[in-house]
């Protein structure tokens, strides 16, 4: 076998996106296990069903903003089901179906979302980072935590989401080419949904495919049917278990199609045609997983009302965040300035209620 | 009258400077067909063609880049940072290029382009989506930083600004983009560089800008109530700042309070503070006060209110201004 | 006791650190088997290995987002920006991830790292070389912000910024690092966040930091010619400020001036204006007022003696103070 | 032929540098015109002449700082000289001798360096713009430079140079990002010398190659034997012809070596081996093109020692600026504030000389 170094040519994707699973359901590949293929399945109905679900409680005025990841599942669970327990996920603002799926509970998810707190989970327990707004700045911070692990010893591998739009930003090329040089375990995935808000891919970059990014950090490349969770979770497995050996990074770009409005509050006919969709619709990731595994959505019905029930019960709840909060955290200890503006608006507050 | 708002304002703005200078031309993330988030550029596209306005690449740092090689062509170019903290990522282009290219040739290469730059909290929004970075900009020499309070003033100060041969940032208020005024454009206000006194008083002067202008309109509204006459200053113009308009004001009423959203320490407001005490020493009957919000990262849409200086908070201010002395 | 300079001192804060915590590593541009263009991480790689001090790639905002991962992992992280103006491409991580990472994640995420970074002119350096971008920082809550204006408080700062359970961006007066103390490391000085009375007197107050301390203490040698009796504040920590000790002061003389290298227009000396004017408006006979650099690019070395703070223009600022009042 | 958009592998460079004269001088490939080669061969014995004068300043205190390129005169003068009139030049610091090349007066040149303005010439005279000192920054410049000149019609390209550590820099991407969305007429000239100040390429990228990043971006990127400057000077021809004929932005990487310290105050002993230049100074462009060409530096030994005395003589001359300078650029008209400044710094000035 030759090494990726000596034949820089084994850096570039192939010529067509790596499939596993066609349109159709039909296996076109090794699959991995059943019972991985049925997590697959199971994690893509739940995390349509959380995307739907969300989107609803911004109508109801429960979350102020939602970004959908609706037919994007297969990116969202097949890449993030690839990661090991001690792993850890750096997700982007979309990725809220990813962080469910790793285990955080969908309402601490949401918190940024809803407008209460900007992150609403602890990024320790389970190895998630904060959902991150700026594009591509989670880039780097990926690869400074896989870099401080392999100095550390520690065996584990990073895995950061960053969308088609965000490849442009200089930070996405900064943590490209200093996750190469230090050699770090990470898998850049790029979730390639075509759109950046308004703006289409060929508006965006005129690669041949963003993996062919890759190479030109000395780093394997890899283009993967993003509507094919198995193909999906099968690359990035591959790569992260490449990362975790010290062979270092990868980029693993997903084909697939943002099927809902940038967010809520977006209108896409102001910028695209309803039919730019068709094609996508029609290739659903989860009507494929349906279709490989003979049952169809109503096999997780009941989890998902269950979780969606839950969901709704907790974000119904009133949540009331104590104004003191907003000087707590800002230093481990509040400046004396900060104290003192905290006590000012505490009796502003006390005056308020009628108090002073 | 028609009645507009500041977005609309704005928009026709551009719309004029594309009509009247074909130099001028309007480039960012989503300002092309899509209009801008904020449909500050909306039909710019289909009136003008892509070639005049268009999208880019999602980089704001090569978006000002590409601009200042625009400028040294002899275009003039206006983009648009989508929201304030996604200009930080432009802030070397800004300070070590867009401010310092006319001086460091000597002259040779000026730079005339804008930066719109929608800042500022109260619309709910989710972290990076509210700070207020103006003074980042007005502390950088080379730069003129304005920002409208009123839609009259949005639409010129937008025009101005583009006619301008120095390179302008362009703070838009956005809590305010969807204030209405009665307006028949096109019309010029005052010119760019001046602060306007918004309503006259004898007691008090709120200095502010931006967002806070309204704000503290209302709260000169307040004040009449508790039996304090309050005048109001709109700075338009950070940098440079007019500093006979604003100590003319203050000599007359011994007193002032300094209103904007932005974190006040190390703020722009300091500056005011620094300036007035410095003018107007024997003139005061009280320190300069600054309201503004606390020194903590803007926070989520649940605390906001907390944070963005209401008229309470800024009578409370006033009260403070020594009138046992009196 | 041996003679050393504030690059051995920083030198040796960062050998000392380093052998007492296993997590402290640094790296940035050069900072390796070069040592840093200042000389400040001479011998560590040699010291400590590759693994604790290494160059990275040219970037600085990949150096400061990756920083960010390192200290998610419990790392304590020391960069280098190896000039002033070549931090600003890490501005955006700066301002929206270090600053705040601690804020958003409601205490669970801390990042104890440093940003060093060397400032200001003095050194006949080319443009881009001789920023003091101080009150960019100063104006970012989230940010400790410190400065040594001596060369004992280089290591014992250094020190405790590296020990702060919180973002410390360090700022270097590189027009200082050659100064010679006579000093026994390791010693610790005052604690971080406390200013210091360098010198004390009755008249007047200098309010100053890093590079322009020494430059008024030499003001205040010359002062006592002029028959003023000047004290020195070195705030040491600009954020946050130490406002008690700085009070204390101009309570005591009712005079002060703020002086340092940077542009005046909405730099850092506004907001000890401001402060001090709030907190001690009845005790001044005087403004407070601010020497610093003019509002304009840094200039070439040919020009910057006009550009920096020096003992006759602060003395003649003195003379401003309303003396004839008394 | 196959276009470059429907073969992406044609985007990548080659195996090998492009050479057409080797080490020994012997013509390896189809040669320019011996007009070209004979200007390609005075411009760089002018240009180190030029180099070791400028260092000579330093050492007599007329130059503050001196970045040289020596043994880069291939890729500085060869890649300059490919420029038509119209075109434009963006150079970092270390192309003083593009920039000599392209016209502008030696003193002019060397102001930002010697310390008494920041940049010494009009850009819109010669087209070239000031040199630039933020690493990388320059790249967005000329791509908006050349964008502008699309819109307009007008026809030329725009060369910018960049070094090798300054790929690294996210600005570098960005700019190659926006040329090839944009097809703006530009030629990024990567001179490769192999070190960064005290980095060396191999902890600065693990690219195949610097010119394998173009294909990430949709252009064909070219590998140059740096110190072959009739190479240097067709391959940049040929990209700058391509992207005047609207066909878009290239990538050409000129490798070659810096033989010199990264400028006269730095110390290479503190990270290079001495040997490791030898290699390099064994392949001297200009050794190379004597053999070539059958004539040596001699050739242009007089014209060189004329243009160096004038240098000399212009660098000995007292540069003193006015102070008012400092206040008469910032903006078109001094602000208020500015003139007040102005007249204090006056009212000292004149106390100083004692006329107060
Ligand atoms: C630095 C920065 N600039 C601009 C934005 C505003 N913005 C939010 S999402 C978005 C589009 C992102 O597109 P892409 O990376 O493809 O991700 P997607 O939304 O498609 O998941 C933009 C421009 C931002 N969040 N950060
Ligand atoms: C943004 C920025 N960061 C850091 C520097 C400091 N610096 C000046 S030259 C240099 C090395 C540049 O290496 P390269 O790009 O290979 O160019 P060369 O000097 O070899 O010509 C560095 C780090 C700078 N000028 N700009
Ligand atoms: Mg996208
Ligand atoms: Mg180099």
């Amino acid at each position: 076998m030759k090494s990726i170094e000596a034949s820089p040519e084994l850096m570039l994707p192939g010529r067509k996106p790596i499939q596993l699973v066609d349109e159709n359901g039909s296996a076109v590949g090794d699959l991995p296990d059943e019972r991985v293929l049925r997590s697959l399945h199971r994690g893509m109905v739940l995390g349509r069903r959380f995307n739907r679900q969300a989107t609803a409680l911004t109508k109801q005025g429960r979350l102020a903003v939602y970004p959908s990841s609706v037919g994007q599942e297969a990116c969202e669970v097949g890449a993030t089901l690839a990661l090991e327990d001690n792993d850890w996920l750096f997700p982007t603002y979309r990725d809220t179906v990813a962080v469910v799926t790793r285990g955080v509970p969908a309402a601490e998810t949401l918190t940024l979302l809803r407008g209460n707190w900007h992150s609403g989970y602890d990024p320790y327990e389970h190895r998630v980072a904060p959902l991150c707004t700026p594009l591509s700045t989670n880039g780097p911070h990926a690869v400074g935590l896989a870099h401080a692990a392999r100095l550390r010893g520690d065996s584990l591998a990073v895995l950061v989401f960053m969308g088609d739009g965000a490849t442009s930003e200089g930070d996405a090329h900064e943590a490209f080419n200093f996750a190469a040089v230090f050699n770090a375990p990470v898998v850049f995935f790029i979730q390639n949904n075509q759109w950046a808000i308004s703006v289409p891919l060929a508006k965006q970059s005129k690669a041949p495919t963003l993996a062919h990014k890759a190479i030109g950090y000395g780093m394997p490349g890899h283009h993967v049917d993003g509507n094919d969770a198995a193909a999906v979770y099968t690359v990035v497995s591959e790569a992260l278990a490449r990362a975790r050996a010290g062979h270092g990074p990868s980029i693993v770009e997903g084909l697939t199609y943002r099927v809902d409005p940038h967010t809520n509050s977006d209108d896409t006919n102001r910028y695209r045609d309803p039919s730019d969709a068709e094609p996508w619709r029609a290739s659903d990731p989860i009507i494929r997983f349906n279709r490989l595994l003979g049952v169809d959505e109503s096999a997780y019905a009941e989890e998902a009302d269950r979780m969606m029930a839950e969901l709704r019960a907790e974000m119904n709840k009133d949540a009331h965040v104590d104004p003191d909060e907003l000087f707590e955290h800002v230093y481990a200890e509040p400046t004396p300035r900060l104290r003192t503006q905290r006590a000012a608006l505490r009796a502003e507050l006390a005056a308020d209620r009628g108090e002073a | 009258m028609a009645q507009i708002n500041m977005a609309q304002a704005l928009n026709r703005a551009l719309r004029d400077a594309m009509t009247d200078d074909p130099n001028v031309v309007v480039f960012g993330e989503d300002v092309g067909p899509y209009g801008g988030v904020f449909t500050v550029t909306d039909g710019l596209t289909a009136q003008f063609g892509e070639d005049r306005c268009f999208d880019s690449p999602l980089a704001e740092s090569g978006i000002v880049g590409t601009a200042v090689g625009m400028a040294m062509y002899g275009m003039r170019p206006v983009v648009e940072m989508q929201f304030d903290a996604f200009a930080y990522p432009a802030f070397e282009q800004i300070t070590s290029h867009v401010a310092k290219m006319r001086n460091r040739t000597r002259g040779k290469v000026a730079l005339p382009m804008v930066i719109r730059i929608p800042y500022g909290g109260g619309i709910g929004g989710v972290e990076h989506h509210g700070d207020s970075s103006e003074a980042y900009y007005t502390h950088t020499p080379g730069l003129t930083v304005v920002t409208p309070g009123t839609t009259a003033d949005a639409y010129s100060l937008l025009r101005a600004a583009i006619e301008s041969p120095d390179p302008v940032i362009f703070m838009e208020p956005k809590s305010r983009y969807w204030t209405r005024a009665d307006l028949q454009l096109p019309a010029r206000t005052d010119p760019m560089n001046r602060a306007v006194v918004r309503r006259t008083g004898q007691d008090v002067t709120l200095i502010s800008y931006g967002s806070t202008v309204q704000t503290c309109m209302e709260t000169a509204d307040a004040a009449k109530e508790e039996g304090w006459d309050v005048e109001v200053i709109d700075l338009r113009s950070l940098a440079p700042l007019d500093e006979d308009t604003v100590c003319a004001s203050v000599r007359k009423t011994g007193r002032a309070v300094v209103v904007h959203e932005s974190s006040v320490f190390s703020g722009y407001g300091a500056e005011v503070v620094a300036t007035v005490t410095e003018k107007c020493f024997h003139w005061l009957e009280a320190p300069v006060l600054r309201v503004g919000g606390f020194d903590v990262p803007y926070p989520p849409k649940d605390l906001e209110e907390h944070q963005l200086p209401h008229p309470d908070r800024i009578l409370d201010t006033i009260a403070r201004l020594q009138w046992e002395d009196q």
